[in-house]
């Protein structure tokens, strides 16, 4: 990833700071973050806080820029060559646009659920333990606990506990996309990042994963993009309305549907477009 | 080199009249030789001559499967029209012939020396009697050392070399040299003499034989073997490979073999065997065998002509 | 429809070429026909070359006993006695074949690994075909490589090997074969979901990782496939043996030695052209027939595998 | 409680991300091994030709003498082969192309056609040698001519045509099938109008990689027995022949004889492997210049 | 087509005779109609007449089968394997579903425009010279002016009239797909099917082939499949409205925009689906 400073848009128009909460931890800061994919700038000067133990809820209409926003935390959107960015992102206070931040790292901190569940083509035992043991635990006991551990935190145990060794490609959607979950909960993440979980699956399965969101943040702090205003108003603390690659408003999920600042946060909340 | 080299045109411009050149007349059509790899460079230098000296309209093609191998050509419905070979051709063979009704002339072309090579770094086998020869080379013997041969020789494992049973070179050791008494155990058999020649070159150890024409295109990668007759060691060489030569143990003739039935159906092939036994001498000499008498390659040449 | 006033009137040129419909219909009931045929060419080479080799084979075994011929040791197919035991054939075969495969699964897997895991689009589209170049080197020419280079730097550094010797030439086949398992096992993970692999570097992997663990074991059946495929291509391959490794008929397991393969066999004993009706003419028939069966059942696996067990993901 | 240790998680990275690197470094050098070996291999024959090529060499006929001897009969030989296996495999391969893909019904027979072909694509060249000698040369009695050569030739690369050529079908998009049928064209009318022209590009880099195949054959024509010795230029399929490879072939043997035989075979082989490359360059540029005009 | 009749499906619902307007020629008419891709029924008993001279319109949300239904008018469907088919299909009174019927001569008479623009990738003489020339006109004089005369037709002629022999893919994306409508022009049809002809085109381009539309009609029955509500109002005489493989309404295109007497219709044409 370059980090390169092309003609630099600074209209500071966007600035949230006067509804920060005091009492809340910042996990995530970002600053004056600009992406480009080649010439295309796709995110214009964000600036966002994420809290600890918070849902955040990003929104807004198709190519916006919210995947590529959720991505840049991260850093997964760097698998596209031609990205650059500029501006900071401070994780835990560590800016992870640096050059020395290992990302491998920062992603072991930061778990990432993606829109189409994709297990590995291995077993369920398997797809869980995964990430432990690239962490070198090799302790058979130790991995059962923690696969017991993580099926349960995604409430998927009771569904597979009989089936461990089977291939997690016989479950259905829903259930993969929980196993994956629990695959991101078995290295104890920091952070989880969600890129609508829920869009390819049925509205149980999808009412399945809204609970266990609600369930994670005690432990966790998560980021969500969804698509879907009533998941949002649901299961979010705080959302973020981004349009055409900026932050258009971000506040309390309560205020911002109820009482939106922004005549197109309003818009778009009421279906006017998107 | 045997065949290659320039002066090839030098020795020979007094016999390289061919036999067309009487005639005058312009022939044409093919002419199909196989056999003997022994004989090969110097049937090959022969075609080339008939066809850029002689005959242009003539195609000759040269292969060389082998003595033996070529026979099984030879001897067949449509078969080739010579055969070289580097030995006489056996009873059965001829009796083959009979059944298919194929006449056959043998012409003998030139004399070949047996030629017994080992490695450049090999400098205490130079000189061997022929019993030690024939001793390394067979199973019963007991010769598995080169220190078995004389005790002063190195007390390393002898390794041995050889054309493979397609050749006339295989047959005529064996049968001639080592009296049809079985070959040493491990010895390498190779269909190609390049194989051969590689080999004997790379192995310290090594003893191998095969014609003289291989040799002499390869002397500076391999030492001939003086063979000691019983009156003492005689290089092989033009001058000591000839019948009654110092050589003589090892001389054999080299032959090519004429199905005259196809001689008499078409002019070219009559032509060719002419246009050979002619040049014969010239050409033996370029390609590393002692030449005939010019009594013999008269005797051959009027044979022929008898077949018009 | 009287839409046309002027010019020509195509509908009434067209209903006068009725007549072109209708030899249209006859052509369109041939040709189907016509192309089956020459498809079924294909099937009778395939059923040539098994009827060929069967006749003749059965013609050898009516001389040779089908045991003595798959469990002799020794073979010498000329002179006195001959003795066609096909082992040290099928020796010569295998340890070249495992040679190549020991310089062709690590290297071309490596290759594959590296060109679609790591390389850039502009590097993989330079080194993609460079490695293709190197598949379409005429054999003729890898045999004269082997005999020429391969051989006396090897002899250099491994004292009693051979000047002929079946280890040089497996070496050389092996990389004939590289870019044969590189490209078929790299389209093998290429096809593997970039979703599967944005899972595990999400989970903190490195490409390592990714490649080794995830990618690697997905694209399996393509990989294997690809190892099949080129194992009956060394089994199959002729003029690299026949020159770099001589014609010695030995029974032995050591590489330092000169050995015979079955291809090379073939190409000694035809020689220019074989003699029909001896016995060993017939031989040729029946280590050809070995040969084509082993290739054959290769083949098959190759296909059963990548048809079978095609990944589901 | 916490089964992931943080501390020990950031003490394995180091160690993980070194031998990614490693990796990485090993795997770049195992796809450079290629690289290294065409460099090699091309300097060594380069090198050992030098001064054995020129305009004679290749004008010449063959020769005994070194210094004499040409390559012009086995060029003949190689372009008349070409000129038997070209239009076969061409008739062959794209009419059992168009049969997979356009008639044959998706069932036994189609899979059964399909395996066979890649079957036979797997078959050792040797093995179709022996069939040409078989049936070719001593059963339909045609000898080891021209033709012969090319017939055994041409049913050895004819599965490189069959798949180039269906996958080049396959790649026609439906919609111009369609827009054919849509006019009242019938299948046959549709596929010589519409398919086979839009699939020529395909097709044709196919032919010449399997002509590239052919002209670099050897172990099919030693079965068939080409003359070590043959100098006349071929003048038609009737003719005996030889090609570059079998030439190469006898030189290296012969090298024994004559040493510099050596540096024939390595200036013959550099002649072929630029008519290889060239081959296979214009298939390439083919490739790309037609690629997905629709 | 295999004209099979599984568990037909007869709820005698739909029924337009009522508004059948009496002076009008009827070209096409469809008769109780099913079609079934593999098991999955995509058409359900339709029942359709379409007038000649008219523009008939086919409108419905995504995957109701309106491509379908056109494509089953010209038998084009058949190059799906997997279909099956019951019913009737009357063209100029024969039934074009009878085995006996001339699956070349149908599409002879009745041309087909696609969404896609679709043009060979020839030049666009031999683009428009291909219909005359596989039905066995060859005279270069008259194929000369059939090129003419389609391409004024289709209203391209003055801007390609001097690049006739250049390939057709060096033409615009509205250019092509008049080309196309002019290739089809050229065997002189009877009718022409347009499956969303405009659909891939920019506005501009839009508008010229819906003005074609209307100018061919004068010599052509046309019947067009759309998306877009305002084109079919704008250029359709009549219009029949498709959901769920079913005929809900059918009637004079005024009448059905203006005074839809299903409650569905009314739905979808206000946007409150689809
Ligand atoms: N790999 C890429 N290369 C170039 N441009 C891209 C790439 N990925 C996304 N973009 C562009 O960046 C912008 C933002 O895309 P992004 O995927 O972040 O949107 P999104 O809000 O997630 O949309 P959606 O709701 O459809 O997922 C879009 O204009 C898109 O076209
Ligand atoms: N080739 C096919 N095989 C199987 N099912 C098909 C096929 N084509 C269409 N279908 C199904 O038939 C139904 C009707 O499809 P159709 O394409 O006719 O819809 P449509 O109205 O044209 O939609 P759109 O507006 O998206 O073009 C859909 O459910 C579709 O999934
Ligand atoms: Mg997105
Ligand atoms: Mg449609
Ligand atoms: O090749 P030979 O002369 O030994 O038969």
């Amino acid at each position: 990833m370059q980090i390169a400073v092309p003609e630099r848009e600074t209209k500071n128009n966007t600035s949230f700071t006067t509804n920060t909460p005091k009492d809340k931890k910042v996990v995530y800061d970002t600053k004056d973050l600009n992406l480009w994919y080649g010439e295309n700038l796709a995110l214009k000067n964000i600036n966002l806080p994420i809290y600890e133990n918070e849902v955040t809820a990003i929104i807004g209409p198709s190519g916006c820029g919210k995947s590529t926003y959720i991505k840049t935390l991260n850093r997964m959107v760097e698998l596209v060559p031609s990205v650059k960015v500029s501006g900071d992102i401070l994780y835990r206070e560590k800016n992870i646009l640096g050059k020395s931040y290992k990302v491998e790292e920062l992603r072991t901190n930061v778990g990432m659920v993606f829109q189409k569940p994709n297990p590995f083509p291995k077993s369920i035992y398997d797809n869980i333990a995964y990430g432990p043991r690239i962490h070198g635990i090799r302790n058979k006991k130790i991995l059962d606990e923690i696969v017991e551990k993580s099926l349960r935190g995604a409430a998927i145990w009771d569904e597979v506990k009989d089936r461990l060794k089977e291939n997690a490609y016989g479950l259905s959607g829903g259930q993969q996309q929980r196993l994956c979950i629990a695959r991101c909960l078995a290295i104890e993440p920091d952070v989880i990042l969600m890129d609508e979980p829920t869009s390819a699956l049925d509205p149980i399965s999808t009412l399945k994963v809204e609970e266990l969101v609600q369930e994670l943040k005690k432990d966790y702090s998560i980021v969500i993009v969804t698509h879907n205003m009533q998941q949002a108003a649901r299961i979010s603390d705080r959302t973020a309305f981004f349009l055409n690659g900026e932050v258009v408003e971000y506040s309390e999920t309560d205020k911002l549907f109820s009482n939106p600042s922004d005549k197109r946060t309003e818009d778009y909340i009421t279906g006017r477009f998107g | 080199a045997a065949c290659g080299n320039a002066n090839n045109n030098g020795g020979n411009e007094g016999t390289s009249e061919g036999a067309s050149a009487e005639g005058g007349e312009e022939l044409e059509g093919s002419v199909v030789i196989d056999g003997s790899g022994t004989v090969f460079p110097f049937m090959s230098v022969m075609a080339e001559k008939y066809m850029t000296e002689a005959q242009e309209g003539v195609s000759v093609e040269v292969s060389r499967a082998g003595t033996s191998a070529g026979f099984k050509k030879f001897l067949v419905e449509d078969g080739t029209d010579f055969n070289d070979a580097s030995r006489a051709i056996k009873d059965e063979e001829k009796a083959q012939a009979e059944e298919l009704g194929i006449d056959v002339k043998e012409l003998k072309v030139a004399l070949d020396g047996l030629t017994i090579v080992i490695n450049k770094e090999n400098d205490w086998a130079t000189e061997l009697t022929e019993q030690e020869i024939i001793d390394i080379f067979l199973a019963e013997g007991g010769k598995k050392n080169w220190s078995d041969v004389r005790p002063e020789f190195p007390d390393e494992p002898i390794k041995t070399y050889g054309p493979n049973e397609n050749h006339g070179t295989y047959e005529f050791f064996w049968e001639v040299i080592l009296e049809e008494k079985d070959l040493a155990e491990g010895t390498n058999l190779q269909q190609e003499y390049s194989t051969l020649v590689d080999l004997v070159s790379k192995d310290k150890n090594a003893i191998g034989f095969f014609g003289y024409g291989y040799y002499e295109s390869n002397q500076d990668k391999l030492t001939a073997v003086n063979v000691d007759f019983g009156n003492g060691p005689v290089a092989p060489s033009l001058d000591t490979i000839a019948e009654d030569g110092d050589y003589a143990g090892f001389t054999r003739p080299v032959f090519t073999y004429l199905n005259t039935n196809m001689a008499k159906e078409k002019p070219q092939v009559l032509d060719y065997a002419i246009y050979t036994m002619k040049n014969a001498q010239a050409v033996a000499a370029d390609t590393g065998f002692a030449p005939l008498t010019d009594e013999q390659i008269n005797t051959y040449v009027e044979e022929l002509e008898g077949l018009k | 429809m009287a839409k046309h006033k002027d010019g020509v009137n195509v509908r009434e040129l067209i209903n006068e070429k009725k007549t072109t419909l209708n030899t249209n219909r006859l052509i369109e009931a041939f040709i189907p026909k016509f192309l089956m045929v020459i498809a079924t060419i294909s099937i009778f080479t395939t059923l040539g070359i098994i009827l060929t080799l069967l006749f003749e084979t059965v013609e050898f075994f009516k001389a040779v006993p089908f045991l003595d011929f798959f469990t002799g040791t020794k073979l010498k197919p000329l002179g006195e006695n001959a003795q066609f035991g096909v082992l040290p054939l099928l020796t010569g075969t295998i340890i070249s074949s495992v040679i190549a495969m020991a310089v062709a699964i690590p290297i071309g897997l490596m290759s594959a690994v590296y060109l679609s895991e790591y390389a850039s689009d502009r590097v993989r589209r330079i080194l993609k075909p460079i490695l293709e170049v190197l598949a379409g080197i005429p054999t003729i020419v890898y045999g004269f490589f082997a005999f020429t280079f391969v051989t006396p730097i090897l002899r250099a550094i491994i004292p009693g090997l051979e000047p002929t010797n079946i280890l040089s030439p497996g070496i050389v086949m092996g990389i004939m074969i590289i870019p044969m398992v590189a490209s078929l096992s790299e389209d093998a993970m290429s096809s593997v979901p970039n979703a599967m692999r944005e899972g595990a570097l999400a989970l903190g992997s490195t490409k390592l990782e990714v490649a080794w663990k995830v990618v690697v074991p997905a694209a399996m059946s393509g990989i294997v496939a690809s190892f099949v495929l080129a194992i009956s291509r060394a089994i199959g391959e002729t003029m690299i043996v026949t020159i770099a490794s001589g014609s010695t008929k030995n029974f032995t397991f050591d590489i330092t030695q000169s050995m015979q393969t079955m291809t090379a066999y073939i190409v000694e004993v035809t020689g220019g052209d074989a003699p029909a009706g001896s016995t060993l003419y017939y031989s040729l028939y029946a280590v050809a027939m070995t040969l084509f069966v082993f290739t054959l059942i290769m083949n098959l696996i190759a296909q059963y595998i990548s048809r079978k067990y095609r990944e589901e993901y | 409680m916490k089964y992931v240790d943080a501390a020990q998680v950031q003490k394995k990275m180091n160690s993980r991300l070194t031998v990614n690197n490693i990796a990485k470094s090993l795997f770049l050098a195992a796809t450079l091994i290629g690289l290294v070996v065409l460099v090699i291999l091309f300097y060594r024959v380069i090198s050992q030709s030098m001064g054995w090529i020129d305009l004679q060499f290749i004008t010449n006929k063959l020769s005994t003498m070194a210094d004499r001897a040409g390559i012009m009969g086995a060029i003949m030989g190689t372009l008349w082969l070409m000129l038997v296996v070209a239009p076969i495999t061409l008739f062959l391969g794209v009419g059992t192309a168009i049969y997979l893909e356009e008639y044959a019904k998706k069932g036994r027979l189609q899979r059964f056609l399909q395996t066979n072909i890649s079957n036979l694509a797997g078959v050792p060249s040797i093995v179709f040698g022996i069939l040409g000698l078989t049936i070719f040369v001593r059963a339909a009695g045609l000898g080891n001519i021209v033709l012969a050569g090319g017939l055994t030739m041409a049913l050895l690369v004819l599965p490189i045509v069959v798949v180039a050529s269906q996958e080049a079908i396959r790649s026609v998009p439906g919609y111009l099938r369609e827009a054919s049928y849509g006019m009242g064209a019938t299948k046959w009318q549709t596929i010589k109008n519409i398919v086979l022209p839009a699939s020529l590009p395909g097709i044709l880099t196919g032919v010449i990689l399997a002509l590239s195949r052919a002209i670099g054959e050897t172990a099919p024509l030693v079965v068939l027995g080409i003359p070590a010795l043959l100098i006349p230029l071929p003048e038609g399929i009737f003719d005996k022949f030889t090609v570059l490879p079998m030439q190469i072939y006898y030189w290296t043997i012969d090298a024994a004889l004559v040493a510099e035989y050596a540096n024939l075979a390595a200036a013959t082989i550099v002649v072929l492997l630029f008519i290889l490359l060239v081959m296979n360059s214009i298939a390439v540029i083919i490739r790309n210049k037609f690629q997905r005009r629709f």
